[in-house]
């Protein structure tokens, strides 16, 4: 844990939502740098929401949030990156004209070092082989799993200081998820944060160093895993049999 | 009683051989899951068994009907219905509508000519509706759904043309550990009513419980086919799809 | 069968919006007013067969003003040529207009979006070129030279629809309900059409091609259905238009003729119901409103589509529906019952 | 041998006038997805600003020139601020566009007539000079156009495939959110593409009325060959709307020569049908891929 | 009803300063007996019948129009004869289509108020031929050889033009070499002339009219002229022919049924217009309206005013004294042939010049003026000059 106690990312009372309902009736939660926060609950109930407002895309209505000890709620989705809030979004939303290897790029459009880029590209093949099989591919011809692959390969190619995924392992083999995961936690030690949606119990309590439980449009519950673990009753409403 | 026979089926994209010369036969009432590494040509399969994609080798047949060269929207009447990986919908329409299309143009016995659809229809999207929970959102629009709720809808949507086989890509894709379990269950229940299920899952949890064959594919090919919990055990399989998880999953079944 | 909610209303909205339409001559007799209302009633055709096929089909058409030229240019070349009377020829244009259709349809079938407004503009456009460019002179009579395909002038004086003798100077509240005849049967068709089996099947495909397919929808019958019916309709239009106008000519191919009743399509709302009537009426009101500043009149005309767009970014249809749920709220909660 | 010559020479004027058309109209409506109606009255703004810039201001005609481009650049840049900053990425952005940009043109257009009348004024920034290849006569202006078309063409082609900003217009114009989670300023990007299709499109007005003369509808005809050479080409690819406009231009002139002036035109255009039909998407588009 | 915008606005605007001026110039005197001429304008949009009716029928209901006064627009010619008749007006046009003698002569009584203020285009083909056929007896002109090159646009007016040239051709000896009809506006000549050019004829007569385009042709065909005649019909006339195709202009000749004069009445005229629209003002276009503006008022006034719309008794009377009116202003001579309602022509229909609309040729003979007059007598200002191209 570090020294530093303000948080990297405050939000207090947040309320967003999509035109004619509100999905997120006041959401709190703190994200320390160089933590794992997982968000975790039932499906429709606002996680991708909430990242979809912190990254900018969805107006925020009321309350605060605050990134690296500046406001941002009035910031463009762009200014927000280039202050290293990265989002791998829902979907993927890729560019599907462009190559697998063109979209990667795209990830780095920010960093003006071709060096650094490429070492970044390199990075991302490592840990992605089958990506580099099908660098040139549009990607509009991809199968689910290596979209997702390039949604967060171009993630990490950004080199934000939080990145945010959501549902990172959607579509993807028992093998990249545990090779994703990896990486997630090494990423961590060179000073990474990372805000990872996911539905996946043993994944999550693998890597995550606090979780929080969005439901109903609020942070229902928040704490570390063991906290959640020695809690029979939300891990069984959660976790089902596992 | 082989049922879906497809014999050295293959496609192509450009120099990729997507699916290589693959020789399955699913017999009637089964449930086939279908897993393997990403890009291995599982949904490619699917899309050569219900037409999306033209075959490039080999034959595919139906109940006694050759699939090839058929037209997606014609297998369709015929009893192929699917759903997609990445949630298809028709997204302007509302749940009602899509349930409604389904049940209008999916199957043989659909009244295609006349200008309107009849009270059955009607009563038969209600129905289907009300079977699975999805009621209260008649009238929303399908772009506003819920992870959940669209991957109930496609379900439900491929069930209404009264198919004769399910094809299911990755359906518990993105669910929670309870909201799979109520999957299965479902599964399990059209299991039971009769119909014959091939679907694609990389949650091995739920293909183990609910499928009685599991087909592993890489760079095309079939390289498992057997009873699920034999899937851990096989060293190829476990290399080039399941790491770690394959001792997991032997630790669970044992 | 049954009607739905909706179709049963939308029916009951149409045949009050034609009785009222039926009254308008009686009480306003002037002959300009009646002429424009003539004129806001084949436009609103034509606008809302566009939509059928371009908002609810889908299929991004620019032929569709080439449909409405081949329905008036066959019923203008059928009584120039072959001397037939205007009744004659109204199935004539229909079924010239319809088939046009089918042969544009099927060239258009494998293609997608803004390829197919090339290929439909283009057939339009060599259709226009073509026709203004013939010079030789099929008949003459009196040292006039009269093309096959009418030329760059076109037709004049064909056979109208008959009531000068018996109406004299009211002759063209006969042209009106002949007029408004066509615009009812239009409406109506239309009206069963979108709320029917092929209405969903055209926004099915609209939506999502692929699992239109997968869900037993033909993209070959839907697209031919729906290219034949909107054309034939339109050629109607076409039809009611040169016996109205006693003309045919290559102005119905330009390109701001195109542009104008396309603004209306959108204006009023794409993929609506009752957008292509709106549109209509709002540019025609809003032309006849900008004559009165004489000069003023184009200018006037670009910022209306400017702002309108930029205002009702899903046309007026919608906007009008939005002011109208703010009047009645709550009604929209309640969730409709289809029966 | 002449005849052959000849033939060269007109299909290659008209090849690179469309190719300067289509280009301005290729960029936004290939990159951003916008079809730009307007993109004939850039081109007017763009003719008419040379001549003003001469006429009125006594310009030399390299500064008219430049000043024609900028009067293209300011007219699509308020396009943008004004108009299509509101729409981009709302629902039913592609069609409300067309409407817009028409609105737009009917506007300008209005105006133009306003101040300058319709009188067919001639293009004073012209290079006079002509010399023979043969027995055939070839005016400056000509070659001058048609090597202007080859460097913009080749220009704009480098931009969009080789640079980053290319990249990131292409980027926008698919996915404008996925854009902005990327760090693209995708508004700035828009303005800079359809400033940079304005500029293109004064360049190509001042050049297609220096070889005919200028009027408030001058563009209309230019732009609806450029709509036609864009397909053919494939939408977005600006290498082969250069490749297509020349070989519909040469196609043209070899009709209007063998066939008679009149069937230039609807003949090509018929061709051009049979090979979409032929070619669903254009010379050089890939087909479209949609996974569900 | 005139077109105010489009393709041919550059006539239409001008079509309704002739009218502005004249209606001033009237309005000053006391206007029609003492009521002043009131203008309204609707535009046609340089489109078909079904605008221009609309348009008509515009100023008819709304604008209570007593008359409908144009120059030409792009309908067949039918239409505002129509219009005019259910109302009970007066229309009069410079349409130059024989269609409107056919509409007159159709039903005589229907179309009692329809003038067309000059003669049919069937004239200028003859006119052509006759007048070259003068130079060639006036030693004027050699003929090189015996061929005629066609060059028409699609529009009617150009197209009959053509036709009957393309016939009347063999009875003064000539053999068409090239017809050929172009797509408008065309500013690429080079198929068409490198065809001219393989085949040399001694005369080249355009019928298609816009201006920018005869410039055009002109300035791509003195890059490599043919030893031929150049004809060209109504555009060359205008200023801006002049202004684009600069040298090239001279030597072209034209000719028009409906152009201002240059005798004492047309330049004053041409000088009172420049005087209120500017140099660049077209005073052939615009005197046509200008023209007609004059003898609507003369015949009103004569009538004992003008009937409003619906008011035939009235109009009929002004329609009567527009019949028997003789009128010369800046254009020529208007005098009404009885049975189809529109100009005599000189000479072809008459030989007295007071009697008949000129039917004038020009010749620009500096880039800098118009064209001058070369024929008929006597309004001739200057001889004609073989153009500079030509070797012999
Ligand atoms: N574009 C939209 N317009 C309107 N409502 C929306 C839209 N997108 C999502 N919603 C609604 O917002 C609510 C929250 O959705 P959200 O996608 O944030 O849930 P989630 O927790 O991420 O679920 P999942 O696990 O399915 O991704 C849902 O009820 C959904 O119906
Ligand atoms: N239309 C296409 N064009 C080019 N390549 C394609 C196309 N469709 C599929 N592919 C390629 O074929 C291979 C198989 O794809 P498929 O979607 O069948 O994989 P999958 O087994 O379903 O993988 P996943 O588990 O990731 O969904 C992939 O490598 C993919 O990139
Ligand atoms: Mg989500
Ligand atoms: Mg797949």
């Amino acid at each position: 844990m570090s020294l530093d106690t303000t948080p990297l990312l405050q939000i207090e009372q947040a309320k967003a939502g999509y035109a004619g309902s509100v999905v997120l009736h006041g959401i709190n939660l703190d994200i320390n740098a160089s933590e794992v926060v997982a968000l975790i609950g039932p499906n429709g109930h606002g996680k991708t929401t909430l990242l979809r407002l912190l990254s900018g895309l969805i107006p925020l209505i009321s309350g605060k949030i605050t990134f690296a000890g500046k406001p941002i709620e009035a910031t463009d989705t762009s200014e927000r990156v280039r202050a290293g809030l990265v989002h791998v979004p829902q979907g993927d939303q890729l560019f599907p004209e462009m190559s697998v290897e063109e979209n990667l790029l795209m990830g780095a459009y920010l960093c003006d070092d071709p060096a650094e880029t490429h070492n970044r590209l390199e990075e991302v093949y490592t840990l992605f082989p089958k990506l580099k099989d099908r660098r040139t591919q549009y990607c509009n011809g991809l199968s689910g799993g290596e979209r997702r692959m390039v949604g967060i390969g171009r993630g990490l190619m950004a080199n934000g200081r939080l990145i945010m995924l959501d549902e990172p392992s959607l579509g993807l083999a028992p093998l990249i998820i545990e090779q994703i995961y990896q990486a997630l936690n090494e990423l961590t030690k060179s000073g990474r944060t990372f805000l990872v949606v996911e539905e996946n119990p043993v994944r999550i309590s693998e890597i995550a160093q606090k979780i929080s439980l969005v439901q109903g449009g609020k942070v229902h519950w928040s704490g570390t895993r063991e906290a959640l673990q020695s809690s029979p009753e939300l891990s069984q409403v959660y976790f089902g049999g596992h | 009683m082989s049922f879906l026979i497809c014999t050295s089926a293959t496609a192509t994209f450009g120099s990729l051989v997507a699916v290589d010369h693959i020789d399955l036969i699913i017999e009637r009432h089964s449930v086939v899951g279908i897993g393997g590494p990403n890009g291995a040509g599982k949904t490619t399969f699917l899309d050569l068994i219900s037409g999306l994609v033209p075959l490039r080798e080999g034959g595919i047949e139906l109940d006694g009907v050759v699939l090839d060269g058929m037209p997606a929207h014609k297998r369709a009447r015929l009893g192929v219905a699917r759903t997609f990986q990445l949630n298809a919908g028709f997204d302007s329409m509302t749940v009602y509508e899509n349930v409604l299309t389904a049940v209008v143009f999916g199957n043989q016995t659909a009244s295609r000519r006349k200008p309107l659809w009849s009270r059955a229809d009607h009563h038969r999207t209600c129905a289907y509706l009300e079977e699975f929970g999805l009621t209260e959102k008649t009238d929303v629009e399908v772009s506003r759904l819920a992870a959940l709720d669209r991957k109930k809808l496609m379900v439900v949507t491929a069930l209404a043309s009264d198919p004769k086989v399910l094809l299911l890509d990755e359906p518990v894709g993105g669910l929670t550990p309870t909201e799979i379990d109520e999957f299965a269950d479902l599964i399990i229940r059209l299991k039971e009513q009769g119909h014959t299920i091939v679907f694609i899952e990389h949650v091995m949890s739920f293909l183990t419980k609910v499928a009685d064959r599991a087909v592993i594919m890489h760079h095309g090919s079939l390289i498992f086919d057997g009873v699920p919990s034999e899937i851990a055990h096989n060293e190829t399989v476990a290399e080039v799809y399941l790491g770690s998880a394959a001792a997991q999953m032997r630790g669970d079944l044992s | 069968m049954i009607l739905s909610k909706a179709l049963s209303r939308d029916l009951l909205i149409s045949v009050g919006f034609v009785a009222a339409l039926a009254l308008v001559p009686i009480v306003f007799p002037e002959r300009y007013f009646v002429g424009q209302i003539i004129t806001f009633l084949i436009w609103s055709m034509v606008a809302s067969q566009w939509n059928l096929l371009m908002g609810h089909a889908g299929v991004f058409s620019l032929a569709q003003m080439a449909f409405f030229a081949i329905g008036a240019y066959t019923t203008a070349m059928a009584s120039r040529h072959l001397d037939l009377s205007i009744w004659m020829s109204l199935p004539l244009a229909v079924l010239v207009a319809m088939v046009s259709a089918l042969i544009v349809g099927a060239a258009c079938l494998r293609l997608h979006g803004a390829y197919v407004a090339l290929l439909t503009f283009a057939i339009a456009e060599v259709i226009h070129v073509l026709i203004i460019t013939d010079t030789y002179c099929y008949t003459r009579e009196g040292g006039g030279c009269l093309q096959f395909f009418g030329g760059a002038t076109g037709f004049s004086r064909i056979s109208d629809f008959g009531f000068r003798p018996f109406l004299k100077g009211d002759w063209i509240l006969g042209n009106y309900y002949v007029v408004l005849l066509a615009f009812a049967f239009v409406t109506l068709v239309t009206m069963f059409v979108m709320h029917g089996r092929l209405g969903l099947a055209f926004r099915a495909i609209r939506d999502n091609l692929g699992y239109a397919s997968s869900r037993g929808i033909s993209r070959f019958y839907t697209q031919m259905t729906v290219f034949a019916i909107s054309a034939a309709l339109t050629g109607l239009a076409g039809w009611a238009y040169a016996g109205h106008f006693r003309f045919a000519g290559p102005s119905l191919f330009d390109f701001s003729t195109l542009i104008l009743v396309l603004s209306m399509v959108i204006v009023g709302g794409l993929g609506s119901i009752w957008g292509p009537y709106i549109g209509a009426a709002t540019i025609l009101i809003g032309l006849e409103w900008l004559k009165e500043f004489g000069d003023a009149k184009n200018i006037g005309l670009g910022l209306i589509l400017v702002l309108v767009v930029l205002f009702a970014p899903n046309g007026l249809a919608a906007l009008f529906a939005r002011l109208f749920k703010h009047i009645r709220p709550g009604k929209n909660n309640t969730p409709k019952s289809r029966t | 041998m002449d005849i052959f010559l000849q033939v060269m020479v007109t299909g290659l004027t008209l090849g690179a006038l469309y190719a300067l058309a289509a280009t301005g109209l290729a960029l936004v409506w290939g990159t951003l997805g916008m079809f730009n109606m307007a993109h004939g009255i850039f081109m007017t703004v763009g003719a008419y600003g040379a001549f003003v810039a001469v006429d009125m201001f006594g310009f030399p005609r390299p500064f008219a020139f430049v000043f024609g481009l900028a009067a293209g650049g300011i007219i699509g840049a308020a396009t943008y601020l004004f108009v299509a900053r509101f729409m981009i990425g709302r629902r039913n952005f592609e069609t409300n566009i067309i409407v817009a940009t028409a609105g737009i043109a009917i506007l300008a257009q209005d105006i133009i007539l306003k101040i300058f009348g319709a009188y067919p004024f001639s293009q004073p920034v012209v290079i006079d000079g002509k010399f023979s290849i043969g027995d055939v006569i070839v005016p400056t202006q000509r070659v001058l156009i048609l090597v202007g078309a080859a460097l913009l063409l080749l220009g704009v082609n480098i931009l969009l495939t080789r640079t980053k900003l290319g990249r990131a217009i292409r980027a926008t114009a698919m996915s404008i959110d996925a854009a902005r989670l990327m760090g693209v300023r995708t508004s700035r990007t828009y303005l800079q593409v359809i400033v940079i299709a304005g500029v293109l499109a004064g360049a190509a007005g001042i050049m297609v009325s220096s070889l005919s003369t200028l009027s408030p509808q001058m563009g209309g005809n230019p732009m609806l060959m450029a709509f036609v050479v864009c397909v053919v080409a494939g939408l977005g690819h600006i290498g082969g709307t250069g490749l297509a406009a020349i070989g519909l231009g040469i196609l043209e002139a070899t009709i209007q020569y063998f066939l008679g002036v009149q069937y230039g035109f609807p003949v090509m255009l018929l061709l051009v049908i049979l090979f979409l039909i032929w070619r669903p998407n254009g010379l050089f588009g890939k087909q479209l891929v949609v996974r569900l | 009803p005139s077109p105010l915008t489009g393709i041919v606005a550059a006539d239409g605007i001008e079509f309704r300063r002739g009218l502005e001026l004249a209606a001033e110039e009237i309005n000053t005197i006391g206007g029609i007996l003492g009521r002043p001429i009131q203008l309204e304008f609707v535009d046609t949009e340089s489109k078909g019948d079904d605008v221009v009716s609309q348009a008509a029928q515009r100023l008819v209901d709304r604008n209570n129009a007593s008359a409908l006064i144009t120059g030409y627009n792009l309908e067949t010619g039918t239409v505002l004869p129509e219009i005019s008749a259910d109302a009970g007006v007066i229309c009069m046009h410079a349409q130059t289509q024989v269609t409107h003698e056919e509409v007159i002569k159709s039903d005589p009584d229907r179309y009692w108020g329809s003038f067309m203020i000059d003669p049919p285009e069937t004239f200028y083909a003859d006119g052509l031929l006759e007048f070259i056929k003068e130079l060639e007896t006036k030693g004027k002109f050699d003929r090189p050889n015996d061929k005629l090159a066609i060059i028409t646009g699609p529009g009617n007016y150009s197209v009959n033009i053509a036709d009957t040239l393309n016939e009347k051709a063999k009875e003064y000896g000539f053999e068409v070499s090239l017809f050929e009809t172009v797509k408008v506006p065309i500013s690429e000549w080079g198929p068409t002339l490198s065809k001219l050019r393989a085949d040399p004829p001694a005369v080249i007569a355009m019928t298609h009219y816009f201006p920018q385009d005869q410039a055009q042709f002109m300035l791509q065909f003195m890059d490599d002229p043919t030893d031929s005649l150049v004809y060209m019909q109504y555009g060359a006339s205008l200023a801006a022919f002049r202004d684009v195709a600069g040298d090239a202009s001279e030597g072209v000749l034209y000719a028009t049924v409906i152009g201002a004069l240059q005798d004492e009445i047309g330049i004053a005229f041409r000088e009172a217009y420049a005087a209120k629209f500017g140099a660049d003002a077209s005073p052939n276009s615009g005197g046509q309206t200008y023209q007609a503006l004059y003898m609507y008022a003369i015949a009103a006034s004569l009538a004992g005013g003008v009937g409003a719309a619906y008011e035939e008794e009235q109009n009929r009377k002004v329609a009567e004294r527009l019949r028997g009116l003789i009128f010369r202003g800046p254009m020529g001579t208007y005098r009404c042939v009885q049975e189809t309602q529109s100009a005599y022509a000189y000479p072809a229909q008459t030989n007295d010049p007071s009697l008949g609309m000129p039917h004038i040729f020009s010749q620009i003979q500096s880039k800098a003026e118009d064209g001058k007059l070369v024929a008929p007598w006597p309004y001739i200002v200057a001889d004609f000059q073989l153009p500079n191209w030509m070797k012999s």
